[in-house]
């Protein structure tokens, strides 16, 4: 017990990442109406990002934008120094395709309002099965 | 970096996350939504991804909230759960 | 359904759980991650490409295939929205709903009757909200340096947070909220769905088409160190020039397909009234 | 210019889109020679590419310059060289016989339309000529994204449907994400070989069997393996015909691609059938998924959506053959990609061209069409046995090896599930035969009532529609050089 505490609190970014992912899924399966679904997928999508970005932190660096500026091409960096960019370029592709996303099934959402007047999916089923 | 601001917005995250899905008014839930991305994209400017923060508080908090709004506007915030 | 979701939800975290016992230690300098590949991209970005945020270094030159293609998903995602929502034509003749500004006497017009512009009459949505001079007024102020800052996020990227993402949402942002404090009217006006419809596809294009230039001059495709020869520069400030570019095409896009999305979705894709 | 062939590849399909995206704005009637074009660009690029690779071997392409792992490299192998092949022929072949029904069902929006089946086409393309696992996983966004929007022009039932695929498709796709960030947290790599050079001394961990898993459940969410299935036969079925006969043969078959790329590539075979014991439940989930696709088809009353639950058995096929974890299963399961997606392109061309005469698919629809459309019916019959396994045609081969595989690995489960989805093919297909062959019940008894003419569908549905059926032929007559030429070295040494 005594050693899982320090695990525990070493890694919480993890756990936090994986109780939004567990809540955004729930959300997925479990809701039954359309655009609340649609945030759960948005909270399912922020928490991975969560997570890449959690791999990028690395102690005693700073943010990754190199110190001197333009003028500082021939000083040496260290690479210690500075966060790790890989993941932030990652995630901002992710970030981009969750609002893209995001988008196509607000559209689809306004689609199926237009056509059974409601965002219930229970609703919905029993007009379609009443036809 | 002080790991009380961290522990308190990774703990507040999960609060909005939950609000939003909880709460009974798609509008509310569009609002928290927006809360949420916001709190993540300071989380993310703690965790040093200046690029990444930036992004979502254009893209995450601002966009998306409005996209949320105008859909719930032309459909309606009635939710049954 | 809940307990079906509860117990899918459950299982996929406690196995997520489980893995992540094995994870390198939060924030350890040491771990693969931070020692493998990124070194390289700290150490070099600045005598590869001359842009000290090594962010936009990767993300438009080491990884800008990636990009490329994730403008190509909103690009996608305008699209689909405007095939999805819009309705086209003026098929059925609806109300129209006009104010006399001078009195405010409501007329309510049938079948798509107009009256033609004039000074004393404007046009109102059908949920019509008072108007309201401090919000109007204020928008309308900020709107020119929402803009001026957006153009300074897209140009600064280099070195500063920011790029051509951040910079197009912006803009995009400060016509949409032309759209939502007067109405969308005036902000169609402004950006017609034409211009907005040609121009998104033009700003991947111009994103593309640079990538193609490099593979046209004899290097390999979105090698911009090709464009060198063509801005008679040395191939590392060329690369610096190729982001820049690349970044411009960025924001375009984006800028883009945030107004249309928008006006798609929140006139249910009939243009005729916004929020 | 051939060594930039995996960069036009993609490119010239993105340009023109955006190219006909701006000529629907400004004049319609290019938009169809420009996709045209483009398909054609692709087709002789993937074909060329093929026989690089044949002649020479793998062939890598530095996209921006960079060497790997730093930048994003393609990487074209036999594995991947045959299926572009296929994947870009489909998309030409598919778009020449769909012109008029597109112009049918979408008159005004054909141009949007035509931009997003080539970005479409892109994405698939992208995604099977990359060798970096993020770009692959944005390339699958892509494709998914325009499938959206493709899908949900279909009927009223269209849009809801296809919103059910979108948050599975969602699911899957940040599924894969999440499995390519665990790979990267323990190996610090993205590049699919760097990452199979970095990851042996890291098999025993937690973190990599979990990427495996999860990675594996992504994609299978993604190509509807059985349990996962749900969403696919709806947002199939309402899909108007032009998009169904594009996403139908290539998208479930490009994410079988990814997997065996996944098993192959990047986790290597000693990793994914030798250290985890996974290989019999998913040959068993396998069993179950063709067991009930074949059963659920036989329920259905409607052409389009049998031929959907088709799909989801001939996924089983395809997952369960590379499963058995043996050379010949490996094979037949590469084989039948190829097959599969061609067999399933003449079906459903059937369908779009009898939409686009009759306005229907349900059973009743169909009754006096080899008289009305004979042209049409005859490359149903082909495509038809096919799929059931008849000897000429591709789809017996890769039966045969993936029956040969269940042999070899003593699966018999496996091999009778194929048998009996085979006989459940041929009642589903005679059935459809006989229904088709026989003209409607006249009401009044003992009057001949005058038979109905012919009223083919037009000329251009038909010829491609016809080499399709030919190609199938073909096929079936040259596996034994494909095998030999492409696939056997597509399969590494190690899997015996």
């Amino acid at each position: 017990m005594a050693e899982l505490i320090p695990t525990i609190i070493a890694k919480y970014n993890y756990w936090i990442y994986i109780t939004l992912m567990m809540i955004g899924l729930y959300a997925m399966i479990a809701k039954n109406n359309l655009v609340k679904k649609i945030v759960g997928m948005n909270i399912f999508q922020t928490a991975i990002i969560l997570f890449y970005v959690s791999i990028g932190v690395k102690k005693g660096a700073t943010i990754p934008i190199s110190a001197g500026g333009h003028g500082a091409v021939h000083e040496a960096v260290h690479a210690a120094d500075y966060l790790n960019p890989l993941p932030h370029v990652l995630m901002l592709t992710a970030i981009v395709v969750g609002v893209a996303t995001l988008g196509v099934a607000l559209a689809l959402a306004l689609r199926i309002y237009s056509r059974y007047n409601t965002l219930e999916e229970d609703e919905i089923l029993a007009q379609i099965r009443k036809k | 970096m002080f790991w009380q601001i961290d522990l308190a917005i990774l703990t507040l995250v999960v609060v909005t996350a939950v609000g939003s899905l909880m709460v009974k008014d798609l509008l509310g839930a569009a609002i928290l939504f927006g809360a949420y991305s916001f709190l993540m994209c300071l989380l993310w400017s703690i965790m040093g991804a200046v690029d990444v923060a930036f992004t979502e508080a254009s893209v995450g908090a601002g966009v998306s909230s409005v996209f949320f709004v105008a859909a719930v506007f032309r459909t309606s915030r009635r939710t049954k759960d | 359904m809940k307990i079906i979701g509860l117990i899918i939800t459950i299982i996929t975290g406690a196995f997520l759980v489980y893995a992540a016992a094995d994870f390198p230690a939060w924030s350890d300098p040491n771990s693969p991650a931070s020692t493998y590949l990124s070194p390289y991209f700290i150490e070099n970005s600045m005598k590869d490409t001359s842009v000290p945020n090594f962010v936009t270094s990767l993300l438009a030159d080491y990884r800008g295939f990636d990009t490329m293609f994730e403008t190509t998903v909103i690009f996608t995602a305008g699209l689909v929205c405007f095939i999805l929502l819009r309705i086209s034509g003026r098929k059925e003749p609806e109300t129209s709903h006009y104010r006399h500004v001078l009195t405010g006497v409501t007329v309510t017009l049938k079948e798509g009757r107009k009256i033609p512009a004039s000074e004393d009459f404007e046009r109102i949505d059908d949920l019509w909200t008072p108007p309201d001079l401090i919000i109007k007024t204020g928008c309308r102020l900020m709107i020119p340096f929402i803009q001026l800052f957006a153009l300074y996020v897209i140009a600064h990227g280099h070195s500063s947070p920011g790029g051509g993402f951040q910079g197009g949402v912006i803009l995009g942002a400060s016509i949409i909220l032309l759209a939502i404090s007067h109405d969308l009217r005036t902000a169609l006006e402004r950006m017609r769905e034409k211009v907005v419809a040609i121009l998104c596809p033009v700003g991947v294009a111009i994103y593309a088409g640079t990538g193609t230039l490099c593979l046209l001059l004899g290097l390999n495709f979105l090698d911009y160190s090709a464009l060198a020869s063509v801005l008679h520069v040395d191939p590392i400030a060329a690369r610096s020039h190729g982001i820049l570019m690349v970044e411009i095409g960025v924001g375009i896009a984006v800028m883009t397909t945030m107004i249309w999305i928008y006006n798609n979705i929140s006139s249910a894709g009939k243009y005729n009234q916004g929020l | 210019m051939s060594q930039q062939y995996p960069a036009l590849l993609v490119i010239v399909p993105l340009l023109s889109a955006f190219a006909i995206s701006i000529a629907g704005w400004v004049n319609k009637r290019l938009c169809f020679p420009i996709i045209v074009t483009a398909l054609s660009v692709a087709v002789y690029a993937s074909v060329g590419l093929l026989l690089t690779v044949l002649e020479k071997g793998v062939v890598i392409y530095h996209l921006g310059g960079w060497p790997p792992p730093v930048g994003i490299a393609y990487y074209v192998d036999h594995l991947n060289g045959l299926v572009l092949v296929v994947v870009s022929l489909v998309a030409l072949l598919n778009v020449i016989a769909c012109k008029k029904s597109i112009e049918q069902e979408f008159p005004d929006k054909a141009a949007p339309f035509y931009t997003l089946y080539l970005l479409m086409v892109t994405g698939l393309l992208g995604i099977v000529v990359t060798g970096d696992a993020f770009n692959l996983y944005v390339l699958l966004e892509i494709a998914a994204l325009t499938g959206y929007g493709l899908l949900a022009m279909g009927e009223e039932r269209a849009p809801l449907s296809t919103l059910n695929y979108l948050y599975m498709g969602t699911i899957g796709a940040c599924f894969y994400l999440l499995g390519v960030g665990y790979l990267y947290i323990v190996t610090g790599s993205l590049n699919m070989v760097d990452i199979a050079r970095l990851l042996p001394p890291l098999y025993q961990s937690r973190a990599v069997l979990a990427a495996f898993i999860i990675c594996m459940v992504g994609v299978w969410l993604k190509m509807a393996f059985f349990p996962l299935h749900a969403w696919l036969p709806n947002a199939y079925t309402h899909a108007p015909s032009a998009a169904s006969s594009l996403i139908a043969p290539l998208v479930t078959k490009v994410m079988v691609y990814v997997m065996i790329r996944l098993i192959l590539t990047i986790f290597t075979p000693e990793f994914a059938f030798a250290t985890l014991a996974l290989n019999n439940i998913v040959v068993w989930l396998a069993v179950i998924a063709i067991v009930m696709g074949a059963i659920l088809a036989l329920a259905e009353r409607n052409l389009k959506r049998m031929l959907t639950f088709i799909i989801v058995a001939e996924v089983g096929y395809m997952v369960g053959g590379a499963w058995l974890g043996n050379r010949a299963g490996m094979t037949g399961a590469i084989l039948h990609i190829a097959n599969d997606a061609l067999m399933t392109l003449c079906v459903f061309l059937v369908v779009g061209n009898i939409v686009y005469k009759v306005k229907g698919y349900a059973f009743e629809n169909l009754q006096g069409l080899f008289r009305k459309m004979p042209f049409t019916m005859g490359a149903f019959v082909v495509g038809a046995m096919s799929i059931i396994g008849v000897p000429p045609t591709c789809g017996f081969f890769s039966k045969w090896y993936l029956i040969l595989g269940a042999l070899q690995a003593g699966h018999y489960g496996f091999m009778a599930a194929l048998i009996f989805s085979s006989l459940v093919s041929v009642v589903l297909f005679f059935r459809i035969f006989e229904i088709c062959y026989y003209e409607p019940f006249s009401d009044h008894h003992g009057h001949d009532h005058p038979p109905e003419p012919m009223d083919e569908a037009p000329p251009l549905m038909v010829v491609p529609l016809l080499i399709v059926a030919v190609i199938l032929i073909l096929v079936g007559l040259y596996t034994g050089d494909i095998v030999n030429h492409i696939i056997k070295f597509a399969i590494p040494e190690g899997l015996v």
